[in-house]
């Protein structure tokens, strides 16, 4: 078997724009699912509202496509209910981090044996190009005409905080790492974050000096640091420019944590 | 036959437990039938808390006190927010510690709390001694009924210390009434 | 093996240019029937995929097919090749 | 025993093992006493951060074939809406207890109210159905709330219970059956579509883990579960299914106690009140009074009104002003007076027996 195998192949082509990088993640997560050699009837994908969500109608498993935000919520149902499921949620910025960031924050603490994968575009893509709270400080949105003026979240930071047992962060990019990222958080028991920056070329892109599809990967590419790299130069004293994308697997252990496979 | 009875003191007195204590010793013991209720809010932790249970030979239809054939009284405050408006034909028991008001009404004056504290070294057991006082007084469930339902609900290791106090208050009605 | 990419799903995007380590892919010229510019191989047979996948019975590099946000990159067999009678003159 | 325990008793007599909730007054005391009891019957018991979570979670386990359950009242009950309404899209079985307070907002925590009739069944945006039922007793938070499962798992649709404090806190006497009804979910058969029901309007439950594939979306879906949100006749045969399914079962599965059905003047009550009416009934000495006490509310099953095909005036004493009443008013062309009351008191009998003397 392989990723491909995963997908409901009378859905695709899915609905995303050209470019988008959300297909990219699905194909890392599907393969990190198929390396741990699951079964399809024994996994479910849960999903919320925007761009990310519709990620689990094409997958060939049980899934459940929920409300705006409250995926995290309606997956702890169910891995609550019962833990011999292995429990994926896919989510955005926007659905994680603004209106789900309660169940985001309450879910890292129960640290609850799911893995969310976070497809963080910096904008909320479905509805149009609105600012989320991941849009970066100055950055074009259709609700931050002259640049956003707010901070933007950590994601990483703040499941690292709230008690998770594993956090990462890639970018759509990163293929090859996000996939062995997302395969150790399936393999870490508790709850697992993995953020991915992907582009979204139609409404982050274009209004942010990324005109082709390409120029936001390149800028993925050469804006990367590896954490341990980071730290390194933290160590040394050096600094580190505001707009590198921290890198790596971000905190690795091993809380105790609930809804494990018994 | 319905007989309501209200019951009203200060938070921590057990004026909700002395409610559920009668309703069960009237529904589980002396085969009647029973609805307690009572008054929440922020206003029963130590304000007036108020409690209720109607006993009735039939099922209790409206659940609801409206004119409470016996009051009992534990605390001043209570006294002045539910036993003001009595009515003439009532009976209210009153702990004469506390309440200083007298009602227009027949009264039993029972010095629970003194008695509670000086005879049987806690405070807490005033509500029984109250208990044991109305169904010696009133007979509105039987002694039998008061002492299984007492046992039932108090904290294992102080059954004993609660009996003490219920037949204190067996005590105290008999001699207001002989007396 | 063979390097197809899927005309129904391939949207265009070209982010297998970007990452192939050995250029194979390049951004196409005509549209097709849907409208889309597919990219085009270059000398695929210099896709160390195609050359060794059988060999070492795995998928090597990969690259292109997991950033291909389509699902749209795929290999497949090759079919035997027909036996062709070649006359040798002496 | 006091009502909120007992409709924790009865959700636990009827196999319920799951609940998700948040605290409230004046539901908690359902949510505690599942805390207590649930992990011993080798069910889950979680507190999630909100009612939003709550419902969520209550849903999400539905979908692993449990019988799962949340209470609530007033604000929570608002904050579970939208969820509510991905519950029927979705046909997700699950039970919602609502002991019902004073409103609007934060209004009368601690009072009785019936305010949350109408939001229970039109609350959530979109048209559906659901069923809701109202205890007017400690024995009846019992068995409806078990019976609330047996709806729920038959139609797919959530299930309200919708009590109210004074039922929800008041004690009397309970006697637990040895054994409930029980109707277990019908599931689907393999290789059907998860979404093609059959002349019951109800699909087989594709359970989650058990190798059936399927998506669930709260998108409009094709039988298949596949979004199909922009075709007008998808979306128009699903809601008209989603509410058919219900509308039509609403004479069979109607449930209401009739007293004196050759009455001239008629009660309709449900939950509390009706101990009020029912106090009224036994005080009178006239014969043309008569009593229709629903314990199914929702779907109102207007067949029951010509029970009394004698009676000339209906009296509807609620907890609100009038909610019911109002539904009542569209199904006759005989006198509906509204007694409504609000502030939290029940309706005094020698209030309603004064306005008996009044009418007729």
């Amino acid at each position: 078997m392989t990723y491909a195998d995963w997908f409901r192949e009378d859905r695709l082509p899915h609905i995303y724009c050209v470019g988008c990088g959300n297909g990219t993640v699905i194909n890392c997560t599907l393969s990190a699912v198929d390396q741990m050699g699951w079964e399809k009837e024994e996994t479910v994908f849960v999903s919320g509202i925007g761009c990310s969500s519709r990620a689990p109608g094409y997958i060939v498993t049980d899934s459940l496509h929920t409300t705006h935000g409250r995926a995290i919520a309606f997956a702890t149902g169910i891995k609550m209910a019962n833990p011999d499921l292995r429990v994926i949620v896919f989510t955005g910025d926007g659905d994680l981090a603004a209106i789900g960031g309660n169940h985001f924050i309450h879910a890292c603490r129960r640290n609850i044996d799911l893995t969310v994968v976070c497809m963080n575009n910096m904008i909320y893509g479905m509805t149009g190009g609105q600012g989320s709270p991941t849009t970066p400080p100055g950055a074009l949105s259709t609700t931050t005409p002259y640049g956003s003026g707010e901070a933007a979240f950590d994601l990483c930071g703040l499941a690292a905080a709230a008690g998770a047992n594993y956090v990462a962060r890639y970018t759509s990019y990163h293929v090859k790492e996000l996939t062995r990222a997302v395969r150790g958080g399936l393999e870490n028991p508790g709850f697992s974050f993995i953020e991915a920056l992907v582009q979204c070329p139609t409404n982050y892109g274009r209004r942010n000096k990324f005109r082709q599809v390409m120029d936001q990967i390149e800028y993925f590419k050469s804006h990367a640091l590896l954490v341990q790299k980071a730290d390194r130069m933290r160590e040394e004293g050096k600094k580190i420019p505001d707009d590198m994308i921290i890198i790596g697997i971000l905190a690795r252990r091993n809380r105790p944590a609930l809804g494990v496979r018994k | 036959m319905r007989t309501e009875i209200r019951f009203s003191g200060f938070g921590g007195q057990g004026i909700i437990l002395a409610a559920v204590i009668v309703g069960r010793a009237a529904v589980m013991y002396d085969n009647k039938h029973a609805v307690q209720t009572q008054v929440y809010g922020p206003e029963a932790r130590g304000g007036a808390s108020m409690s209720a249970v109607i006993i009735d030979d039939e099922p209790v239809l409206f659940p609801k006190v409206t004119s409470p054939d016996i009051y009992v009284i534990m605390s001043q405050e209570g006294f002045e927010k539910y036993g003001v408006s009595v009515t003439e034909g009532a009976v209210m028991l009153l702990d004469s510690t506390l309440v200083h008001s007298r009602p227009a009404c027949r009264y039993i004056e029972i010095p629970a709390t003194r008695e509670a504290r000086e005879s049987l070294g806690r405070d807490i057991v005033a509500n029984i001694i109250m208990l044991g006082a109305l169904v010696a007084a009133t007979g509105v469930v039987s002694r039998e009924a008061i002492e299984k339902a007492i046992l039932d609900s108090v904290p294992r290791g102080t059954e004993e210390l609660n009996l003490r106090a219920m037949k204190k208050g067996f005590e105290l009605a008999e001699q207001v009434k002989h007396g | 093996m063979r390097l197809v990419i899927d005309e129904r799903r391939c949207k265009g995007c070209n982010l297998c240019t970007l990452v192939c380590p050995y250029r194979i892919f390049r951004p196409g010229t005509t549209a097709n029937r849907r409208g889309v510019i597919v990219p085009e191989l270059d000398r695929p047979e210099r896709c160390a995929n195609c050359r060794l996948q059988r060999l070492y019975g795995r998928t090597l590099c990969g690259v292109c097919q997991m950033i291909c946000p389509d699902q749209a990159i795929s290999w497949e067999e090759e079919g035997a090749c027909e036996p062709v009678k070649v006359a040798i003159e002496y | 025993m006091q009502g909120n325990t007992a409709c924790a008793e009865g959700a636990l007599a009827a196999g319920c093992r799951f609940f998700g909730g948040y605290p409230i007054t004046p539901s908690t005391e359902v949510a505690e006493h599942m805390a207590l009891k649930l992990p011993k019957t080798g069910g889950v018991f979680i507190q999630m951060e909100d009612e939003i979570a709550s419902i969520a979670a209550v849903i999400g386990a539905s979908w692993t074939g449990v019988r799962a359950m949340t209470a609530t009242s007033g604000p929570g009950f608002s904050l579970m809406m939208e969820n509510l309404g991905f519950a029927v899209i979705t046909e997700t079985p699950c039970v919602v207890v609502n002991i019902q307070r004073g409103g609007p907002s934060t209004g009368q925590p601690t009072m009785a109210a019936q305010g949350d009739m109408l939001q229970c069944r039109f609350g959530s945006h979109g048209d559906y159905s659901v069923i809701a039922l109202s205890p007017a007793s400690v024995q009846e938070m019992y068995d409806l709330t078990a019976e609330a499962f047996n709806l729920s798992d038959r139609f797919r649709v959530p299930v309200f219970v919708m009590a109210d404090e004074i039922i929800g806190h008041m004690r009397e006497k309970l006697v637990v059956p040895d054994t409930v009804p029980r109707q277990e979910r019908k599931l689907l058969k393999k290789g059907d579509l998860p979404f093609r029901a059959g002349d019951d309007l109800v699909p087989g439950f594709p359970t989650f883990g058990k190798g059936y594939s399927v998506h669930v979306t709260g998108l409009t879906h094709d039988e298949r579960g596949y979004p199909c949100a922009t075709s007008p006749s998808v979306h128009e045969d699903l809601v008209n299914r989603l509410v058919d399914k219900v509308e039509s079962a609403r004479d069979a599965i109607s449930s209401a106690d009739i007293v004196n059905p050759d009455a001239r003047v008629v009660f309709i009550s449900y939950g509390a009140p009706s101990r009020a009416v029912q106090q009224v009934l036994h005080d009178t000495s006239r014969d043309d009074i008569g009593h229709l006490r629903l314990k199914l509310v929702w779907p109102f099953a207007e067949s029951l009104l010509s029970r009394f095909p004698d009676a000339e005036t209906f009296i509807v004493p609620e907890l609100n002003l009038g909610q019911m009443a109002r539904e009542i008013q569209r199904h006759t062309d005989r006198t509906v007076i509204p007694v409504p009351k609000l502030g939290g008191a029940l309706h005094n009998p020698s209030d309603l027996a004064g306005l008996l003397e009044e009418v007729a």
